[in-house]
């Protein structure tokens, strides 16, 4: 691989990515944000739970914590696959 | 019936029916071209051995890679840079991912 | 040396094993969870193994994969648990049974017995993590450790 | 509990995948009959599903709702994770189910009995599982969780061979691509939250005016999309992956590229559709000709098996990348050519799963009987496995697009509808065609004919039984595709096509 | 400046030192060690970022577990990164 | 105030693992890069959520004031950790197998599988 088109196109995707960073909404200030207003106004009233983020975490978006637990599960079988003792 | 086969493409349609009836017909033409071979053709008999330019070949088979020898020569132009580029390095495939997402980048957002 | 490291580690382990319980089970109240208390337990378990060897632990080997499984599979059994409404329902919480207590609105002290299925599923994946994490630790430190070298 | 049918063919695998290593401490026959319950189970739930959405529209779950169909909180936003699926989801859908019925099976004798079956088996499992989790759900971090759940089993699966130096460098490569991959789809996602505050797919859909920020993480989204779905300047991991993969799990590899590649049509054709442009389009078209161009050729030059079909396996990414993108450009205007080039690419996803499995399949029994895939070892083995040369040559023939087969089929459809955009991509995409039939004849000649070749092992009757599906499959997709176009593909390429409206209304109502 | 936006600057910009120093010491030993340094500054980050619960599981896992894993796999392998 | 500052941090974290997985040879310092991106984006997602003069999201003995920070991209960032641990994991695993088999973790040396 030619090293300019390798140094141009990371110069472009770096300048890109930080020029979004600059470009996005200002820091500190959510535009809108009902979504997580509705977690904090009713995990206490829903689920009664007081740590909203565990709420969000085993509740309301308790799917993406199977996936996550899936992908952990996943990760452990394949490095007990990669690292397996080969029986000669 | 007919619309259960019947694709329709925008210009007209595909049916696989008469390329089958018709691809039957080459079949059975086939067998029977087949059928007048030789008759004195024995199964087991020397006659089953390949014969290869004047003698009797010991391992006949052409080996896949050297099918088409002449074609992938005369490619060779075209297919060296391109196994070159699958180059087994991995900081080259990191790379080019690079340059699909800038080209993407710079067809999107400038 | 070694005794050095070995004392800290009998004296640490338990504490980081008791500190990751009480993470996992303080998960729907105070910053933590199941993950959290599973790695920091997990973190005790790769002290044991820098301390003791890796080898003392090697016949432990099936019974952390074991444990992950039965892990993964009381997460998953407990968002089937929800199948009468929709999977992954919350159908303890403000039942008035096991973790079914009501909370008011606002910032209050906190009750452990709430939360519905939260605090079971924040154990079964503490479990699940504990389990998983330190098994990958501990596969590392086997691999071509004994029949290699 | 039909309600719920979508959910369990993602959570029984899942648990079942969780389950098989504690099975197996048992006994093997009980785990060899768990996995093959689970793969039952889920092509039930998949054919359900599947048939409920091709009849009565978009089907939509709520996850952890008190009611399935309760899309909306009180204030009119979307807050749970939910599944949508409609008719190009339950498509994908079922071609995985379909697959993983044939792969399965096969697996469970192709894989050699030792410490490391039950957990591929596992893997095998988990992939399957994630795969519907891509096509099934409607939330976009759950797309990326189940993005990075079929990466780190697929490359599990890669791995298997670690007796063998080339195996765990085709996984450490794919995993490093996969996770740049996946990491970039989340900074797009992170990009998208941070300027609408929502995941929810649909609903993002809704916002999306097209600011600088949302481009962007269009570009992201393709990049990372692309790569993991094996298109031209980074299909690098692809052919070392199927190659180098035990050919029983190449099959669910081929099915995890084309999610991958259903994740990217939904993020351009629903997520983004409101402000599609032609360039988008012309892209994708100019990468899928790369990809059939430069996969084809690579595939001349190949000297084992696995690899060559692997190859072959990239182009064919090319001719679905090719067809919908046509549709892609011709959308902006809507012409009706668009729409059959998509059909064709669409149905195009299927023949592939269904020819591309069967060359794997048998590429695995040769190597079952002969123990190497190296053409240039191999020969003659038409004579000792004729049922297996006999599949090769019909799959073959249907990936080079020989006419009574599917692979036609689909092809005629991408032709055709690319043809009114510009003759020159039908000349290639032609051309492609023809330069695979040579190279799979090449494939066929070295391995199956020839003086007899010897044969060590018999053929078991599984081996013959999961081939002998796949060639069910091609014969009756290729002789009767009218019937599988007008019922499961037009459906499906429509859900594409005109279908964002329809799928937003289906979860934010009216 | 406030003091919290001090101390986040002052954070974030350890962690891009940390982070540089991770990809240029060629020593891997030293370089997985300055990834967990950086692990612990971004858990610094995190808690001043009102996010105690990610602080606690990139403490946990994201710097000691990760650095154990790396530690493990480079004693395995070699030390020294090729020229 | 300090503006955009951790954005743009994140995307220098991202830039920086880029980098390196082009630039170095050595598959541990690859792996390593990888981690880099991941704390980038893990670090961005965190720093979306901030809400200016914000307390954590946790009603257990909180100070009665102020609003809370946005909780959605810490929950999505407590998956991302332990996916991220997972992929890292299992790229060590296969660096090390490498290791075994051919003695070295040079990817220049690594190319069995081209052409």
């Amino acid at each position: 691989m030619k090293w300019w088109l390798a140094l141009a196109a990371f110069c472009l995707a770096a300048g890109f990515l930080i020029f979004g960073a600059v470009a996005l909404r200002p820091f500190g200030e959510p535009r809108y944000r009902e979504m997580d207003e509705y977690f904090i106004r009713f995990s206490q009233a829903e689920l009664a739970a007081n740590n909203v983020v565990t709420a969000i975490v085993f509740d309301y978006r308790g799917y993406d914590t199977l996936g996550e637990a899936t992908v952990l599960f996943t990760a452990v079988t394949g490095v007990a696959l990669i690292l397996r003792r080969l029986k000669k | 019936m007919e619309e259960t086969i019947k694709i329709f493409t925008g210009h007209g349609y595909w049916t696989p029916l008469i390329w089958t009836l018709a691809a039957l017909g080459v079949l059975i033409l086939a067998i029977l071209l087949w059928s007048r071979g030789r008759r004195e053709y024995k199964r087991g008999t020397e006659q089953e051995l390949p014969f290869l330019s004047g003698e009797k070949a010991e391992n006949p088979r052409v080996g896949a890679p050297h099918l088409y020898w002449g074609f992938v020569e005369a490619l060779r132009p075209f297919l060296s840079p391109l196994r070159d580029w699958h180059s087994g390095l991995i900081n080259d495939y990191a790379a080019w991912f690079l340059v699909v997402l800038g080209v993407a980048l710079l067809l999107l957002v400038v | 040396m070694t005794v050095v490291v070995r004392t800290i580690t009998r004296i640490l382990f338990p504490i980081s094993l008791v500190f990751g319980g009480y993470v996992i089970m303080h998960g729907h109240l105070t910053p933590g969870g199941g993950f959290q208390g599973g790695a920091v337990a997990a973190s005790g378990l790769a002290m044991v193994l820098v301390a003791f060897g890796a080898k003392r632990l090697a016949e432990k080997k099936g019974l952390l994969s074991a444990l992950e499984s039965l892990g993964g599979v009381a997460f998953a059994a407990l968002g089937f648990l929800g199948l009468g409404l929709t999977f992954f329902a919350n159908i303890l919480a403000r039942s008035g049974g096991l973790f079914g207590g009501p909370v008011p609105y606002g910032p209050n002290p906190g009750e452990l017995n709430t939360a519905g299925t939260l605090p079971l599923m924040n154990w079964a994946v503490g479990f699940k993590v504990l389990a998983g994490l330190g098994a990958v630790v501990l596969l590392f430190a086997l691999f071509g450790g004994e029949n290699d070298r | 509990m039909s309600v719920h049918a979508p959910i369990l063919a993602i959570a029984v695998p899942l648990l079942g995948g969780f389950a098989v290593p504690l099975l197996a401490r048992l006994h093997r026959k009980v785990r060899d009959l768990w996995v093959l319950l689970v793969v039952l189970f889920v092509g039930v739930c998949v054919g359900y599903v599947a048939a409920h959405v091709f009849t009565q529209g978009i089907w939509v779950y709520v996850l952890g709702a008190k009611n399935p169909q309760e899309t909306l909180a009180p204030g009119g936003f979307p807050i749970r994770i939910m599944l949508t699926v409609d008719a190009m989801s339950a498509f994908m859908g079922l071609i995985a189910g379909f697959i993983a019925l044939v792969a399965f099976p096969f697996a469970l004798k192709y894989i050699p009995e030792e410490e490391g079956k039950t957990l591929s088996l596992t893997l095998g499992i988990l992939l399957l599982a994630g795969i519907l989790g891509m096509a099934y759900t409607g939330d976009l971090f759950n797309f990326f969780v189940f993005l990075e759940v079929t990466s780190i089993a697929a490359c599990g699966i890669i791995g298997f061979r670690t007796w063998t130096s080339r195996a765990p460098e085709a996984a450490f490569k794919s995993m490093l691509l996969f996770s740049v991959s996946g990491l970039f789809f989340l900074l797009g996602v992170a990009l998208l939250y941070g300027e609408y505050g929502a995941l929810n797919l649909a609903y993002v859909s809704a916002q999306i005016r097209g600011s600088v920020v949302d481009r962007l993480s269009l570009a992201l989204f393709l990049a990372g999309l692309l790569m993991k779905a094996a298109a031209a300047p980074v299909h690098f991991w692809a052919p070392d992956a199927y190659g180098e993969a035990p050919a029983a799990k190449a099959l669910l590899l081929v099915v995890n590229t084309q999610v991958s590649l259903y994740g990217l049509w939904r993020v351009l054709f629903t997520l983004y559709g409101g402000l599609s442009d032609a360039g988008v389009g012309w892209l994708v078209v100019s990468l899928g000709l790369l990809t059939m161009v430069v996969a084809a050729l690579m595939a001349l030059v190949q000297t084992d098996l696995g690899r060559l079909v692997a190859y072959g396996a990239v182009s064919q990414i090319g001719y679905m990348m090719l067809g919908v993108g046509v549709g892609l450009v011709a959308l902006s205007g809507r012409p009706d050519y668009g729409f059959v080039a998509m059909q064709g690419g669409v149905f195009h996803m299927l023949n592939d799963a269904l020819t591309v499995g069967l060359l794997f399949l048998c590429v695995g029994a040769v190597e079952w009987a002969k123990g190497t895939r190296d053409l240039r070892a191999l020969g003659g083995l038409g004579h000792g496995l004729p049922e297996v040369a006999l599949a090769f040559l019909l799959a073959s023939l249907a990936l080079a697009g020989i006419p009574p087969l599917n692979g036609f089929a689909s092809k005629i459809l991408i032709y055709e509808g690319s043809f009114r955009l510009s003759p020159i991509l039908t000349a290639i995409a032609v051309l492609c065609s023809i330069l695979l039939l040579a190279v799979f004849a090449r494939a066929f000649q070295g391995a199956f004919l020839g003086p007899r070749g010897e044969v060590e092992g018999k053929i078991p009757w599984v081996f013959l039984l999961s081939i002998g599906l796949l060639v069910v499959g091609i014969l009756v997709l290729g002789l009767v595709p009218g019937f599988f176009v007008e019922e499961i593909v037009t459906p499906a390429a429509k859900a594409l096509w005109q279908g964002r409206a329809l799928y937003l209304a289906a979860v934010l109502g009216g | 400046m406030t003091l919290w936006a001090a101390m986040l600057t002052a954070t974030l910009v350890m962690v891009v030192i940390t982070s540089v120093l991770a990809v240029v010491l060629r020593d891997l030993l030293a370089a997985a060690l300055a990834l967990g340094a950086q692990g612990l500054l971004l858990s610094l980050a995190f808690y001043l970022l009102q996010a105690p619960d990610v602080a606690i599981a990139q403490a946990g896992v994201g710097a000691a577990l990760t650095t154990a894993i790396f530690l493990l796999a480079i004693w395995k392998t070699r030390r020294k990164e090729e020229e | 105030m300090i503006g955009n500052l951790p954005f743009v941090v994140c995307m220098i974290l991202v830039a920086l693992g880029l980098w390196t997985l082009v630039t170095k040879r050595n598959l541990i310092k690859l792996v390593i890069g990888i981690g880099l991106i991941e704390s980038g984006v893990n670090l961005f997602l965190v720093s979306l959520g901030y809400v200016r003069g914000g307390i954590p999201p946790i009603y257990t003995y909180a100070p009665a004031d102020g609003p809370m920070v946005l909780p959605t991209p810490q929950a999505l960032t407590l998956t991302s950790i332990v996916i991220g641990v997972a992929t890292t994991a299992l790229m060590l695993a296969f660096a090390v197998v490498i290791y075994r088999h051919k003695g070295t973790l040079d990817a220049r040396k690594i190319r069995d599988l081209r052409g």
